[in-house]
């Protein structure tokens, strides 16, 4: 975005993204959101505590990337806190209090990020933070949520490196206050590797967006797979800038490398890019596999170039897998509301909310320190399936990969077959044993 | 000494005098900013939170404006500047902190290191202004807009792909203002309040200090410059060494702003360069008015306090960008002194009601306004029917 | 007499085109040398050589500065004024956003090589606005002092430019049309202007005009420029009764 | 790296990608130029109408009729006359202001702004793609490479767009009001050229252009609101590069960042997006009229 902002309370596009967002879920929140505006007002005359949002409400506060090339990511974010707080607030609140979400814009900028995070706990007073899409913000982030003595439940933004202790590594800043429900970079590759070592593939490369996430996930994959003895060459890398509009020169270097498997971590539109160009330029035919990091996050359900069929992509959370009651329950929901299956942003979100109603009902207290007492090494089941926070306070939840095939049920790619990895932190620690980075669980 | 020491409460007797005494005096408005300074430092804390990040958005807008308003040269470049100020702190939080400690002591590391560190980064940036001023200034009008474009976006790849493994990359740098511990007292540098106090009392220095060159004989050279080059190459100025001394204070303050907009959000990233940043200064002075020196300062605050007042109410929140786009050309078509050259119109106006009042009574002012209102009605329509200005003439 | 300014062989071309052809010529202290020729004479093109403005193709530029003569040839136009040589514009360019005053002081600060200077505060620099008051009195501006330029009427702002060229105190004027555009009272204002200041100040005075009642009135010596090259150069008398000045001169009007 | 080297790695695939490239630049910079050569005003905006180029081109196939050709027509035109009313309404009050060229830059930027929105408020903010027309959707193999026969019409397409220009301009009547008009407005204003019917006719023409980029580029990426935003840098260091004002230039500059793009990845990986950068604060200094001169050129 152009520039730097103080705030920004996006709601979602009153035109919707699509049709099928409109429902009675949005009226209602732009109606509580607009008595938000009013509490925020008074707060200015009058004065302004932290800590507990008022009488009779639980407040949380949600950043997420609303505007911009990634804003695809933030507004299914926001369709989980939505469904989520409809959900509850239907069933009696969080012991017997309405709970209310605050999704703000962090323009996928730390800067932004920070202002937004200031002005959620100081301005509407917040009870706890989540969110967070990208893992740059979220690294930046993390040392500021341990000054304002904050939670955060991180959704989405995979880096390890929020869940690595202070310390543990140059770049570590996890932290007491900082915890991750959702999957990191780690798990991912850990899968990646299992995957790759049932391939018939020896030559591996990469082709990642410029910036630390591109580089970390082709780091822990060579370390994974040499942790776990797969047989594998690593070739060449390319990492051509955010939004790039033609990848051609990249995928011309990559296929004369010749590999027989390429991991990419491109995601949202650049993906969206890069898989046309990939298809024009022969790319399905002369590789044997690609491996999508990302692809399920926005292209499952965007009218964008599906994956194409064969090839295999991980998700954070598949909306079949488990086969439990909570999933299925989930998925109906979902669907009846929006008409579309739900990606991991959407579920991660929606079990954030659902994680801090826990923590809020079993501790009796809106206080940041009974809620971080209360997350760490919390059990707790969503439509994932069961985990628990470890000691690093990431969700033990598992890496999931499958093959990409397209459902004419559910007009949508989905994976079939779909091959869960638990990824227990004792074994993600054990592969990566030879390397220096952290496993961040 | 004690004949300066007259001098100076002499003169601050006199400021004083004027301030209070005659009606809208510069004094006047300086005295009431100054107590609105202090006024805001016990708001509610984010209320001076938002203020703190207005006034570094001022500096940052006041300080381009020496290059645009006052000298005539559109920079689209000058968020190269303000990151160069963020990195150069960071950096030095980063790498130095521990060594500054070994120098001075941990109680007092902290205060230090951000003293060195903002040294650092307006070093930087006047590292990088030398050559990059001295270069483009040889350029003019929309070439020299292109240059400044293409320098700043030279140094936001820089940042962004990070080839000496310096700046983290699209990552960026966390700025981590520690707590100091003086004589016994321990305060954080980046508590609210502690740094609105740092922020505003730089911010008031830096703007006194622009205030200063503009209406010094450096400032009228420059003015002149603005207005006609080559005559004031016939009088016996430099052109563009002037241009380039210029360029060169302008991205020192633009800098200061830097360093402390890096110390406010806690983080560097290589946002702060992108020539979209390059932008706000421009909206916020075009907002403001360009040709006053207050111009920037009210664009600022319409800018940062209108956004904030938008974020209040969802509806319009998604498409705020919108209500900027459309206050740009309008004021460019129909305001070209901005918001600041508006409100000294109504100021103008009212006084002209007033006198009419006085005159005539109710029925004269009413008659003014009614008179005066059809007047601006019909020359906007007259402009923008036939497209043309009265002047008739053409100055390209 | 001595010579102030001096070219030798001075050329300009524009491709093809010369606009300046071998232009020998010396000006000497205190005299007022008129440069007439008919439109594309060239004039122009020899003051902006004069000025630094343009560089010429070949020949040099001499300046007398500090009682030596200086080559000025590949002097930028600042250089040149600082050097003494000053110049007014046929069409009116002045800092139309400033007051007279500022004008003025612009001048002034140049002048005076205080361009640097961020400190000092030209409103409150008594010595300066006391010159620039004596100056707006010998031009008859002083009413308008504060004024700002762009609200000025035509003769008005002529004054200004006048008073500009002349606030860097030059040992050499260059007056590019000085009553371009005047009436008879505003031109003949600035004829009595420029014989009390050929009285009162040390410099030499080079006009170009083509108001020939105005150049006769005040000239000592008349230079005819056509088609770039000297064609006439002496006293008026002697230049206007030239057979070959009235041709050119009249040949060319008439086109 | 051994500069002998260097050469034999640049394969003729490299080639035809820094073509497909270049030309896909060209279509953005051409109406730019254009629009600068003749009028003088450097549009802020023309990255924005070169977005709404493909989003109308996008909407037509998509919900009116489904035929790809018709909708690169009607997307162009559509935004050709978007580009005619900005400028009458915005940019013709500002001909005659003193310094204007500033003025122009900002009022035009905040069209950028404003078209932004506009683009996220109707299409929302997920990212399209439009598919090739069935004609052009199949693929050839160049020196090793692949290519869709769509990538390789782009290439003609702009080259005929050149050449289109270039005979309109040098060979028609209106083409020499155009030139006439870019080297002096007063003079043709005198000779009975009605300057301002003319220019909104110019900045029609860019913003035509501009949406025929657009929309011809649509199948080759995926369509979001910001790629207004992401493209006019691009065309901005293409007509700096070529002249501002240059139809060649516009061309040659293209060509070359074209292959910059798709040659420099292959060395430095740092380097991508700073080449074309350091070229265009390079030719700013050395040629600040760019390397081709003049609208007719």
């Amino acid at each position: 975005m152009w520039l730097t902002v103080v705030d920004k309370n996006i709601t979602r596009d009153a035109d919707g993204i699509g049709s099928s967002t409109s429902g009675t879920g949005y009226d209602r929140r732009t109606i509580l959101k607009t008595a938000t505006a009013g509490a925020g007002l008074t707060s200015i005359a009058g004065c302004l505590g932290g800590g507990s949002g008022g009488s009779g409400s639980v407040t949380l506060g949600a950043m997420n990337i609303l505007s911009g090339f990634a804003s695809l990511y933030g507004e299914e974010a926001e369709r989980g806190y939505d469904l989520a707080v409809e959900e509850i607030n239907n069933n009696g609140g969080i012991d017997g209090n309405d709970v209310e979400v605050i999704v703000r814009d962090t323009e996928a900028d730390s800067g932004t990020a920070t202002q937004q995070m200031t002005s959620l706990i100081e301005e509407d007073g917040v009870d706890g933070l989540m969110g967070l899409d990208s893992s740059g913000v979220a690294q930046n982030i993390a040392p500021q949520i341990k000054q304002s003595q904050m939670p955060l439940m991180i959704t989405h933004a995979a880096t390890p490196y929020v869940t690595s202790p202070e310390g543990e590594s140059e770049d570590s800043v996890g932290n007491d206050y900082v915890f991750r429900c959702s999957n990191t970079v780690a798990h991912d590759m850990y899968g990646a590797a299992q995957v790759a070592s049932e391939l018939d593939a020896t030559d591996w490369a990469t082709i990642g967006p410029d910036y630390a996430f591109g580089y970390d996930t082709w780091a822990y994959f060579q370390a994974f797979a040499e942790g776990m003895g797969v047989d594998a060459n690593f070739t060449t890398e390319q990492y051509p800038p955010l939004a790039t509009s033609d990848y051609s020169p990249y995928i011309s270097s990559i296929l004369d490398a010749e590999p027989d498997a390429v991991i990419t971590p491109l995601w949202g539109s650049d993906l969206t890019t890069f898989l046309g160009q990939a298809e024009d330029s022969g790319w399905f035919d002369q590789i044997d596999h690609t491996l999508f990091s990302v692809g399920m996050g926005t292209d499952l359900p965007s009218d964008g170039s599906p994956l194409p069929e064969g090839e295999w992509a991980s998700t954070r959370y598949d909306p079949f897998v488990p086969d439990t009651e909570e999933n299925n329950t989930f998925l109906e929901t979902y669907m009846e509301e929006y008409d579309t299956l739900p990606t991991y942003n959407a579920e991660g979100a929606y079990r954030a909310v659902y994680l801090y109603k826990k923590a809020i009902e079993e501790g009796g207290s809106t206080n940041a320190g009974d809620l971080v007492d209360q997350f760490s090494g919390m059990q707790h089941t969503g439509p994932v399936g069961e985990y628990e926070f470890t000691e690093t306070n990431q969700a033990s939840v598992a890496s999931i990969w499958g093959e990409v095939t397209y459902s004419d049920e559910y007009e949508s790619n989905v994976l079939e077959p779909v091959e869960r990895y638990e990824a227990a932190p004792a074994d993600v620690r054990g592969a990566l044993e030879g390397s220096d980075l952290p496993p961040g669980l | 000494m004690s004949t300066q020491n007259d001098g100076l409460v002499d003169r601050i007797g006199n400021v004083g005098r004027q301030a209070i005494g005659n009606g809208w005096t510069t004094e006047r408005f300086a005295l009431l900013g100054l107590l609105a300074l202090v006024v805001v430092s016990v708001g509610p804390q984010f209320q001076v939170y938002l203020f703190t990040e207005f006034l570094i958005i001022a500096l940052f807008a006041v300080a381009f404006n020496l290059l645009y308003g006052y000298t005539g040269l559109l920079s689209f470049g000058h968020a190269m500047f303000f990151g160069a100020g963020a990195y150069g702190l960071a950096i030095v939080l980063r790498d130095y902190q521990s060594a500054i400690a070994e120098i001075v002591g941990t109680g007092l590391a902290p205060l230090a290191t951000f003293v060195v560190g903002g040294i650092a980064g307006v070093a930087l940036a006047l590292l990088i202004a030398i050559p990059v001023g001295y270069l483009s200034v040889r350029l003019e009008e929309i070439y020299f807009a292109l240059i400044t474009l293409a320098f700043g976006m030279l140094f936001y790849s820089l940042l962004l792909q990070d080839p000496y493994g310096l700046t983290n990359g699209s990552d960026g740098i966390f700025v981590a203002l520690g707590g100091v511990e003086l004589g016994g007292t321990e305060f954080r540098l980046a508590g609210r309040r502690i740094y609105y106090y740092i922020t505003a009392t730089v911010v008031t220095i830096s703007i006194y200090g622009i205030w200063r060159i503009v209406n010094s004989p450096f400032g009228t050279i420059c003015k002149a410059l603005r207005e006609s080059p080559d005559r004031a190459a016939a009088l016996g100025i430099n052109v563009s060494v002037h241009r380039w001394m210029t360029f060169i204070v302008s991205a020192l303050f633009v800098s200061i702003a830097g360093v402390l907009i890096a110390g406010f959000s806690s983080v560097a990233t290589p946002n702060e360069a992108h020539w979209s940043m390059s932008a706000t200064p421009v909206v916020a002075t075009v907002i403001g008015g360009a040709s006053y020196f207050g111009g920037p300062i009210v664009g600022a605050f319409l800018y940062h306090y209108v956004r904030w007042g938008i974020s209040r109410f969802p509806a319009l929140e998604a498409y705020w960008e919108l209500f900027f786009g459309i206050m740009l050309i309008v004021v460019v078509l129909y305001f070209k002194q901005g918001a600041a050259g508006g409100l000294a119109m109504v100021g103008a106006w009212l006084r002209n009601v007033q006198a009419a009042y006085d005159r005539g009574g109710a029925n004269a002012a009413t008659a003014f306004v009614r008179e005066s209102i059809g007047e601006k009605l019909g020359s906007m329509m007259s402009r923008s029917t036939t497209g043309r200005s009265d002047d008739g003439g053409t100055d390209r | 007499m001595t010579t102030v300014l001096r070219t030798e062989e001075l050329r300009k071309q524009f491709g093809d085109l010369v606009a300046t052809d071998d232009v020998s010529l010396e000006f000497d202290d205190q005299h007022v040398t008129s440069i007439i020729g008919p439109n594309g004479a060239g004039k122009t093109t020899f003051y902006n050589l004069l000025t630094g403005v343009l560089q010429p193709t070949s020949g040099e530029i001499w300046l007398r500065k500090d009682g030596d003569m200086t080559e000025i040839t590949d002097a930028e136009p600042h250089e040149v004024a600082r050097s003494g040589l000053s110049r007014s514009y046929q069409i009116t360019n002045i800092f139309e956003g400033l007051t007279v005053r500022e004008n003025l002081q612009v001048a002034r600060i140049a002048h005076e090589g205080r361009t640097f200077d961020m400190r000092s505060r030209p409103d409150a620099d008594e010595e300066l606005n006391e010159e620039i008051d004596d100056l707006m009195e010998l031009t008859n501006l002083t009413e308008i002092a504060e004024t700002k330029c762009d609200t000025l009427s035509h003769g008005e702002k002529r004054n200004v430019e006048i008073a500009l060229a002349l606030a860097i105190e030059p040992s050499v004027f260059l007056l590019d049309e000085p009553t371009a555009g005047m009436n008879p009272t505003e031109t003949e204002e600035i004829v009595s202007l420029i014989r009390e200041l050929n009285r009162d100040i040390d410099a030499t005075f080079i006009v170009t005009e083509h108001d020939m009642g105005v150049v006769t009135d005040i000239s000592d010596r008349i230079v005819v420029l056509a088609e770039g090259a000297v064609l006439a150069d002496g006293e008026p008398e002697a230049v206007l009764s030239d057979e070959r000045v009235t041709e050119a001169y009249l040949g060319s009007e008439t086109v | 790296m051994n500069p002998v080297n260097i050469f034999p790695l640049i394969g003729v695939g490299d080639v035809v990608i820094g073509l497909s490239l270049g030309s896909r630049l060209f279509l953005i910079a051409v109406g730019l130029s254009l629009i600068f050569g003749v009028l003088g005003v450097l549009n802020f905006a023309h990255g924005a109408l070169y977005m709404l180029g493909a989003y109308f081109a996008l909407s037509v196939v998509t919900n009116v009729v489904d035929n790809f050709w018709l909708a690169i027509v009607v997307g162009a035109i559509a935004v050709g006359i978007v580009g005619a009313a900005i400028e009458v309404v915005t940019i013709r009050p500002l001909y005659e202001r003193a310094e204007s060229d500033l003025d122009q830059l900002i009022v035009t930027f905040g069209f950028v702004l404003i078209t932004h929105e506009a683009v996220r408020f109707i299409w929302g903010s997920q990212p399209y793609s439009t598919p090739m027309p069935d004609a052009l959707n199949f693929t050839m193999s160049i020196g090793g490479s692949q290519f869709t026969a769509y990538r390789l019409f782009v290439v003609i397409a702009a080259a005929l767009v050149m050449v289109g220009l270039w005979l309109f301009i040098k060979r028609t009547y209106f083409g020499s009001l155009v030139r006439g008009t870019s080297s002096d407005r007063e003079m043709a204003s005198m000779l009975g050229v009605d300057v301002p019917r003319l220019y909104t006719a110019v900045f029609f023409a860019g913003s035509f252009l501009a949406g025929l980029g657009g929309a011809l580029a649509a199948p080759m990426q995926s369509i979001g609101p910001n790629l207004g935003e992401a493209v006019i840098i691009d065309a901005f260091i293409i007509v700096v590069i070529g002249g501002l004002g240059s139809l060649s230039g516009a061309f040659v500059g293209a060509m070359f960042v074209g292959m910059m793009q798709s040659i420099v990845p292959q060395f430095f990986d740092a380097g991508s997006i700073a080449v074309p950068f350091l070229a265009m604060v390079i030719v700013l200094l050395l040629k600040p009229e760019g390397l081709f001169g003049g609208i007719g050129e």
